[in-house]
């Protein structure tokens, strides 16, 4: 039934492509076939345990999947981690090509069939089994990103991405035929693995690779571009979904393939490898980095990127902890991201589709206008602020539980910190975007935006209740690795260090909302106007009731004005040593520093390049 | 099967439990006027004039809303605070989950604040939003050094439960006693006054500045409520103090004396907070606001550093 | 300089006190001279009402810290809309006081774009400080004629 | 649809960081001020008008009206423009008794404004016992005039009527509570590290700028000139009085911390005026000669004043404070026009440094620059 | 609880905490930081400064009225929630006091909001205003200080005074007299 899937896929993109001049109709077609990876999904839950109910036997997807291509096999197979990431995929996908339909106005059918193709691609990689079919799909899902890249028009955007993706692509490819020297198969089930500074090579190198998409921080520089300049249901998709699979590609190689035992051969500090402890320090720079140049911005789109980059940070803590507790956090931490930044992005999109504004300080006043969009919004925010009322608690709670196990001691800190700067930019956008003074007159949004819109919040409620299910997902993937998943009952998660009871938290919260309730509904009250407001005693008509109140433009400048200086200097002190190491080479090397995007990459390519070569010298 | 006659008695002590909180918040309100007044060489409003004023609010006649959004501020600040209050160890004893994570308090933490921020920037008052920007960006500040503190404990007492943490403080083995957790408590006190919102940091509130901020289009039952929050705030805030430092105000074990040592324990925590909180009312009293931005520095350079060092002492500590 | 040496047509009304009756149009070189030589205070520009000879007196009034010299530089415009030439640029807080003699006398001076509200707010009369304009009267048929609210 | 950026914030009528019944309407983008417009009128009580319906000894109870925290200025200046109409010399011994009263005038107005100064950076106790002790100075007031703040005391001619025989020990006794206070002050505010950061190099009014704008008091002091008008132009009996005009680098005590002319030199030029105010008052009480205090004069309502134009100013806490009196010879001033201190340096200095300030340290800058709104629109 | 007790107690309640409005707007306001500080200490009573008029109870007219404050001082009580009591300051707020004849300032308060003490002098001491909060202590426990329930009733009247009183203009004032006698 695979094949099938593929050619319906195919078959969906060639129809899609060729309906460009009706938007709604390719949408719908592609609504259908987007449809199809959750069949499959359901399909195949017996991999994580999960029993089908009888209605549901018809889908009978086969679980592997073969196919010779000459030089190698192509195999495709369902595992638990691949179930894990296509369940946040395959849910994410249908419902932004809902939002696209009433989103796009005309000129659409490329975007589906790019969209498709997307899906497609990264099918591929979750099922992939050997590194030939998972390099194949790889390009798939890369090239058809640069189609969607494309569309959106800006030439940085496209310029960046392209060199990053060349830079990811090229850094995997190496690690692969590192591997595939040291082992002399693609197939990953078949590898044996030594603790050789080779196979420590083709892992950072794979690592490296996979951070790349993942937008970790000294390589994240793709991300804030494409996102802040493509449009919003693929960006919604891009960060909330796709940006998954370069932490699915970490987590494959480094505890499947590679394995926790063989990564604490290398070292390790307090019980935690080397190498997971690196990528836990390097996410905490990357979270509280992402956080803090969230703050600054302006551009709600590249807030948003910047946030997704701080939050994307906490999963690689996660996956450098690597403990039970750790991987967890970092899957839980996935699992929300996903929706609530997909929410956030396809909220910012319906705002752009009333008022045509991206910027916050032009923005304002639309919670009253558009209050589904906004309470969509909320609880995504208090999902990424970690609210304990949304499941965005959970999976921080145990991440820093994680930490604090391993002794963490100067990463936590940086953890909380910067959970503490979400705080910051999420009240931004609410202030910004919804809250003060009402700028525009718009309704809300349209019902298709709505509706895909309010489905991705309600994960974050399921799992807000029931902790314990996530846990049960979990379970089969950490027995994969060797590890037993963390005790729980549905209310409660246990840890050595303590306890997470939804159930005192949520009965708690309605108890005493309701307790506020009695005690705040006791006196009537009358809704005053906008302007009917404390000005100082000024009574607004002598301003022609044209007072602006909305303090959103520069909102957070005294936090700008301490931070931008270090991050200022920190760039500008990095490229003068290059310039200065340039000197060496001659007067022509001054052209180094070119500020094109693509240089840069290139730059770390280079310096990839040397270290590898250091390492295979060694 | 769930025991009904316990959970009703549960939630009849939870609700009592809850208004003593913030009963004991009013009263601390009228204490620091009267404390602030003695300074000032005033005599000073009665004790309870918080009570009085906190009724006044609620018995306004005419209330005025800017809208739902506007309104969800009171209920979320009250509920988010008594709910915070809930899981606290108050002298020893928690009614929710009897584990009191304190990541979990310094989230819920959050609920009354983001709720309140809510509310105020929906009056859509440039004010209220100045002095939520103030406000958040204080609670940046003072978080770090403090949660380098609590991390600290945390590693030390090997828990990330606040409950734990009082046990293992009790016979009087207060962190206090401890050196590096006597500096601890000195970064934390300053993070306090941060959270507790007074002088040399009640920069969001500034009333010469922003015209008493965030609470600037607040009235009636609206304010009465964010008053009880702001007063129950002090209570949570000063207990979540005394709990890391003070052991909690657990001098007599239940094990031995029974109820004895509920009511002794209840009286000493009471004093502690008192205590805790006088401290914080004196710093105020003389000490002129900072800008923001010199907030942040303070926080960031010299308490943090502070803050680090601690750090580093519970690093070599563990290691050997 | 001193005022008196600059100036010799200056009178000296008592010690300290320097008195230069002049047009209007040698104003703005006068207080540029003065300001050159030491009198560099600004003190005031007031406005005095002769309504019988049918003229304003602009005086504009200069201390020097140096010499301890206060001088008044007098003009007279006629009260009928004659308008004056502004000399903000020599001082920037001449601008204000324009501003008030503009709404209180209702001299245009030119150059000065600032001649908006600046007291009074709303106000439908002849500019209030003239001298005919009787302050009692107006008091009288307005304020004390507002009625009374009537309660039932 | 423009959208603006800066958005609006009014300080006052109804705010605690407007001084007085005054408004400034600031254009804000983030935390920076980027103009500002000081709105005045709210106190106009057409007082020059007043004036020109009332006959010479009726305005001495108006012109105190003209500034509410430090009223005997004005009766002072007034009455010196009218004794230089009519050409008189008042007694040796009121001179001595105007010295005192001004200096008094001058500590409590200090008091209120360092009080003032000190709040709006957040140190409520220092304004609490600013005003507290004001309270003592008010009722030695009393004592001698018999009225707390609007005295009409001084007038033309010498000053109503003689001092209490008690007067010497009251105003000691007043003297000497209020500098055992001062080391008190000194210690919350002027040595209070916090303070002195946020005061420091902040509301700088430039000081090459300061004399062509119109800055007079302490606040030109504080920009490093030597200018006080009890020294260059003496009245009463200041030129009888040993004492000192505290400037900018000649801090004294104080610490110099900053570049001058800022938030917390403006303090410190005030809390050192309170000292020397105390010592001028101890001077004059020793050598105060008997004899008459006032002009025996015959007709007080019936005056007419020679024509001629009379301009006299004092030194009032604030700065210069200017009555220009104008007469035909009747028995009405033709015209009164007063130049009040604050005029320049609430409108016209405050909007020029205002662009680029804090919010948090607008309000500290203009109540620093002690703005108090009736004289400007009197 | 009933009704009647209820209002009882919220009568108690907001006598013993006036919240007073932060606005100077004559030169009484001089007098208020003595009545605010250690001398008087009006916080006895449980009355302080309130930044902004939402969350005060009772307005202190500190002095003659410039038209232009009028205006302000009109948008602050509108802003002011009930119940709340309005205290006239000085003689200027009575009758013009020494303003009579200025063209800027009112001359009678009551014209144009409610008052419910008036204090006279000029300017009144604090022994006066202290005075005047008991008073109006007395009025609120009796239920008399109903200057607010008469802005409710009479708010017609009210507002055309003050519209009269904002245009300056004598015509207007003539027109409603001559209206008035029909």
């Amino acid at each position: 039934m695979i094949t099938l899937t593929i050619a319906i896929f195919l078959l969906g993109i060639i129809i899609v492509g060729l309906l460009n001049r009706y938007p709604k109709a390719a949408g719908v077609i592609a609504f259908f076939v987007s449809l199809i990876p959750f069949f499959a999904l359901l399909s195949w839950s017996s991999v994580m345990n999960i029993s089908l109910p009888s209605y549901l036997h018809f889908l009978n997807f086969e679980t592997s999947w073969q196919y010779n291509l000459g030089p190698g096999t192509l195999i495709l197979q369902i595992t638990p981690l691949g179930w894990f990431f296509l369940l946040l995929l395959s849910s994410l996908f249908p419902m932004v090509i809902l939002f696209s339909i009433s989103f796009f106005r005309s000129n659409a059918g490329g975007f589906y069939a790019a969209m498709l193709l997307t899906m497609l691609g990264s099918f591929g990689i979750l099922l992939a089994q050997d590194m030939l079919t998972f390099y194949i799909f790889w390009e798939i899902m890369s090239w058809s990103i640069l189609a969607l890249v494309i569309r959106g028009g800006d030439r940085k955007a496209i310029v960046s991405y392209l060199s990053f993706g060349a830079l990811s692509a090229m850094l995997i490819l190496f690690g692969f035929m590192l591997l595939y020297f040291k082992t002399g198969t693609y197939v990953f089930a078949e590898m044996h693995l030594d603790a050789s500074n080779l196979v420590l090579a083709a892992i950072s190198l794979i690592v490296s690779g996979f951070a790349v998409k993942g937008a970790l921080m000294p390589m994240h520089v793709w991300a804030p571009h494409v996102y802040s300049k493509s449009e919003e249901p693929f960006v919604a998709f891009l960060s909330g979904g796709l940006s998954k699979l370069g932490y699915f590609g970490i987590m494959l190689f480094m505890y499947g393939v590679v394995g926790f035992s063989l990564l604490s051969s290398w070292g390790t500090f307090r019980g935690v490898p080397l190498f997971g402890y690196t990528l836990a320090v390097v996410g905490a720079f990357t979270a509280f980095a992402g956080t803090v140049l969230a703050v600054m911005q302006d551009d709600l789109r590249k807030l948003l990127a910047y946030s997704s980059i701080g939050q994307l940070g906490y999963i690689t803590i996660g996956l450098g902890i690597g403990t039970p507790l750790a991987i967890t956090g970092a899957l839980f931490q996935a699992l929300n991201h996903t929706f609530f930044k997909a929410v956030l992005f396809l909220a910012a999109g319906a705002v752009y589709y009333r008022t045509g504004k991206y910027k916050i300080s032009e923005l304002g006043g639309l919670g009253y206008k558009m209050p589904f969009t906004f309470l969509a919004t909320l609880f995504s925010i208090f999902a990424l602020a970690a609210i304990p009322i949304t499941s965005g608690f959970a999976a921080k709670w145990l991440l820093y539980e994680a930490a604090i196990e391993k002794k963490f001691l100067f990463v936590t800190p940086i953890m909380l910190i910067a959970g503490v700067g979400a705080f910051l930019y999420a009240y931004k956008i609410l202030y910004g975007v919804f809250l003060g003074e009402p700028r525009y007159d718009v309704k809300e949004a349209p019902l298709s935006q709505l509706v895909p819109m309010w489905i991705l919040v309600l994960p974050l409620i399921i799992f807000l209740i029931f902790p314990g299910w996530f846990v049960d997902l979990t379970a089969p993937i950490l027995q994969g690795y060797g590890m037993t998943a963390i005790p729980h009952t549905p209310f409660m998660i246990n840890t050595s260090l303590a306890k997470y009871n939804t159930l005192a938290v949520i009965f708690g919260f309605i108890g005493t909302l309701l307790f506020a309730f009695i005690l705040y509904k006791s006196k009537p009250q009358e809704r005053v106007e906008h302007l009917d407001n404390y000005l100082a005693g000024e009574p607004p008509e002598l301003y022609n009731y044209n007072i602006a109140m909305h303090a959103s433009s520069k909102y957070y400048e005294p936090f700008d004005e301490v931070f931008y200086p270090y991050f200022k200097k920190g760039a500008e002190r990095m490229w003068e040593i290059i310039l200065a190491a340039g000197e060496v080479f001659g007067s022509g090397a001054r052209k180094i520093y070119t500020g094109i995007v693509g240089d840069y990459s290139i730059y770390i390519l280079l310096f990839f390049l040397i270290m590898v070569g250091w390492w295979l010298l060694w | 099967m769930v025991n009904y006659i316990d959970l009703t008695i549960q939630i009849l002590v939870a609700m009592g439990v809850t208004a003593l909180g913030f009963a004991i918040g009013m009263l601390f309100n009228g204490i620091a006027r009267k404390i602030t007044a003695r300074i000032h060489n005033r005599v000073g409003p009665p004790i309870y004039q918080g009570y009085i004023d906190v009724l006044k609010l609620f018995t306004k006649k005419t209330n005025i809303s800017h809208g739902w959004i506007f309104d969800f501020a009171a209920l979320f600040s009250v509920a988010g605070i008594a709910l915070t209050f809930l899981f606290l160890p108050v002298a020893g004893v928690t009614l929710l989950s009897g584990e009191g994570d304190i990541f979990l308090i310094l989230y819920l933490l959050a609920i009354p604040a983001l709720g309140f921020a809510l509310g105020a920037g929906a009056s859509g008052n440039p004010n209220a939003a100045v002095g939520i920007m103030r406000a958040l960006m204080t609670m940046l500040a003072y978080e770090l050094p403090l949660v380098m503190v609590i991390i600290a404990m945390m590693v030390y007492y090997d828990t990330t439960s606040l409950a734990v943490i009082v046990q293992k403080q009790a016979n009087m083995q207060w962190a206090i006693f401890i050196p590096v957790f006597f500096i601890g408590a000195l970064v934390a006190d300053m993070a306090l006054q941060g959270m507790l919102m007074e002088k040399p940091f009640d920069i969001p509130i500034a009333p010469h500045e922003i015209a008493s901020g965030p609470m600037v289009e607040f009235g009636g039952k609206h304010l009465g409520a964010l008053m009880l929050y702001k007063m129950m705030g002090i209570v949570v805030e000063t207990t979540l103090f005394v709990d890391l430092f003070l052991g909690g105000g657990v001098v007599l074990s239940v094990s031995q004396f029974g109820w004895l040592a509920y009511l002794v324990n209840f009286i000493v925590w009471f004093l502690l907070i008192l205590f805790v909180f006088f401290i914080a009312l004196l710093i105020n009293a003389v000490f002129p606001r900072f800008r923001i931005e010199q907030a942040l520095k303070f926080y960031w350079k010299y308490d943090a550093i502070v803050g680090i060092l601690i750090l580093i002492w519970i690093f070599v500590g563990v290691t050997i | 300089m001193m005022a008196k040496e600059l100036f010799p047509e200056a009178q000296e009304i008592r010690k300290g006190r320097i008195r230069i009756e002049t047009q209007k149009d040698k104003v703005g070189e006068i207080i540029k001279k003065l300001k050159d030589n030491g009198y560099e205070h600004f003190v005031m520009l007031s406005c005095v009402d002769w309504i019988k000879e049918g003229k304003f007196e602009l005086v504009y009034q200069m201390w020097s810290y140096q010499y301890k010299e206060h001088v008044m530089i007098s003009i007279k415009i006629n009260r009928d809309g004659e308008s004056m030439l502004s000399m903000r640029h020599l001082f920037p807080q001449i601008e204000t006081y324009e501003r008030e003699i503009h709404e209180m006398f209702g001299v245009n001076f030119i150059g000065n774009p600032n001649l908006k509200e600046f007291i009074l707010e709303g106000w439908p009369h002849m500019p209030p400080m003239r001298k005919d304009f009787d302050t009692e009267k107006f008091v009288k048929d307005f304020y004390y004629k507002i009625p009374e609210v009537k309660e039932e | 649809m423009t959208i603006q950026k800066e958005f609006e914030l009014f300080i006052g009528p109804n705010h605690p960081g407007a001084t007085g019944n005054m408004s400034y309407h600031i254009w804000v983008e983030g935390d920076k001020v980027k103009k500002a417009e000081t709105r005045v009128g709210y106190l106009h009580r057409g007082f020059e008008k007043l004036m020109e319906k009332r006959i010479w000894m009726q305005n001495v109870p108006l012109v105190c009206r003209i500034c509410v925290p430090e009223p005997d200025v004005n009766e002072a200046a007034y009455s010196m423009a009218v004794e230089d109409l009519m050409g008189w010399e008042i007694p040796e011994r009121a001179k001595y008794i105007r010295t005192i009263i001004l200096e008094m005038a001058r500590i409590g107005a200090h008091l209120l404004t360092v009080g003032g100064i000190a709040a709006s950076l957040g140190i409520y106790t220092a304004a609490q016992w600013g005003v507290g002790d004001r309270d003592y100075l008010l009722d030695v007031f009393e004592e001698i005039t018999g009225a707390r703040v609007y005295h009409i005391y001084i007038w033309p001619g010498g000053v109503r009527w003689d001092l209490p025989k008690n007067a010497k020990e009251l105003i000691t006794k007043v003297l000497d509570y209020l500098e055992s206070r001062l080391p008190l002050y000194d210690d919350l505010i002027m040595n209070n590290k916090v303070f002195v950061r946020r005061a420091a190099d902040v509301g700088v009014v430039p000081k090459d700028k300061a004399v062509e704008w119109g800055v007079t008091g302490p606040n030109l002091r504080a920009a490093g000139y030597e200018y006080d008008i009890r020294k260059l132009e003496p009245y009463a009996a200041y030129d009888k009085i040993d004492f000192e005009v505290p400037y900018y680098p000649k801090l004294g005590e104080y610490e110099v911390l900053s570049e001058g002319s800022d938030i917390y030199t403006r303090t410190a030029i005030r809390m050192l005026e309170i000292q020397q105010s105390i010592k001028i008052i101890r001077q004059a009480l020793k050598d105060m000669p008997e004899g008459d205090v006032i002009l025996k004069h015959p007709q007080w309502f019936a005056w007419k004043v020679p024509a001629g134009y009379a301009y006299t100013h004092v030194e009032s806490s604030k700065g210069e404070f200017g009555y220009f009196v104008v007469s035909d010879g009747g028995k009405k001033p033709v015209r009164v026009h007063v130049r009040g201190p604050s005029y320049t340096h609430g409108i016209n200095v405050l909007e020029t440094i205002a662009p680029g300030l804090n919010i948090a340290d607008f309000a500290p800058t203009a109540i620093s620059l002690d703005v108090c709104p009736p004289d400007i629109e009197r | 609880m009933n009704h009647e007790n209820w209002s009882k107690l919220a009568r108690i309640m907001s006598k013993r905490s006036l919240w007073m409005i932060h606005f100077c707007t004559g030169c009484g306001a001089m007098e208020m930081p003595p009545v605010m500080t250690s001398r008087y200490d009006m916080e006895r009573f449980g009355m302080h400064a309130m930044a902004t008029p939402r969350q005060a109870d009772v307005f202190l007219v500190t002095g003659y009225l410039a038209v232009k404050t009028l205006k302000r001082v009109v948008q602050v009580y509108e802003q002011m929630r009930d119940p709340k009591y309005v205290i006239g300051f000085g003689s200027c707020t009575i009758n013009g006091g020494m303003y009579w004849d200025s063209y800027n300032t009112i001359k009678d308060l009551s014209k144009y909001i409610p008052v419910d003490v008036y204090i006279a002098g000029c300017m009144p001491r604090p022994e006066a205003i202290m005075d005047s909060f008991l008073k109006l202590f007395d009025m609120i426990d009796k239920g008399e200080a109903i200057g607010w329930q008469k802005y409710h009733k009479y708010y017609d009247q009210y507002k055309r005074n003050q519209r009269m009183a904002f245009s300056y203009r004598l015509d207007e004032v003539k027109d409603i007299k001559e209206d008035d006698k029909e």
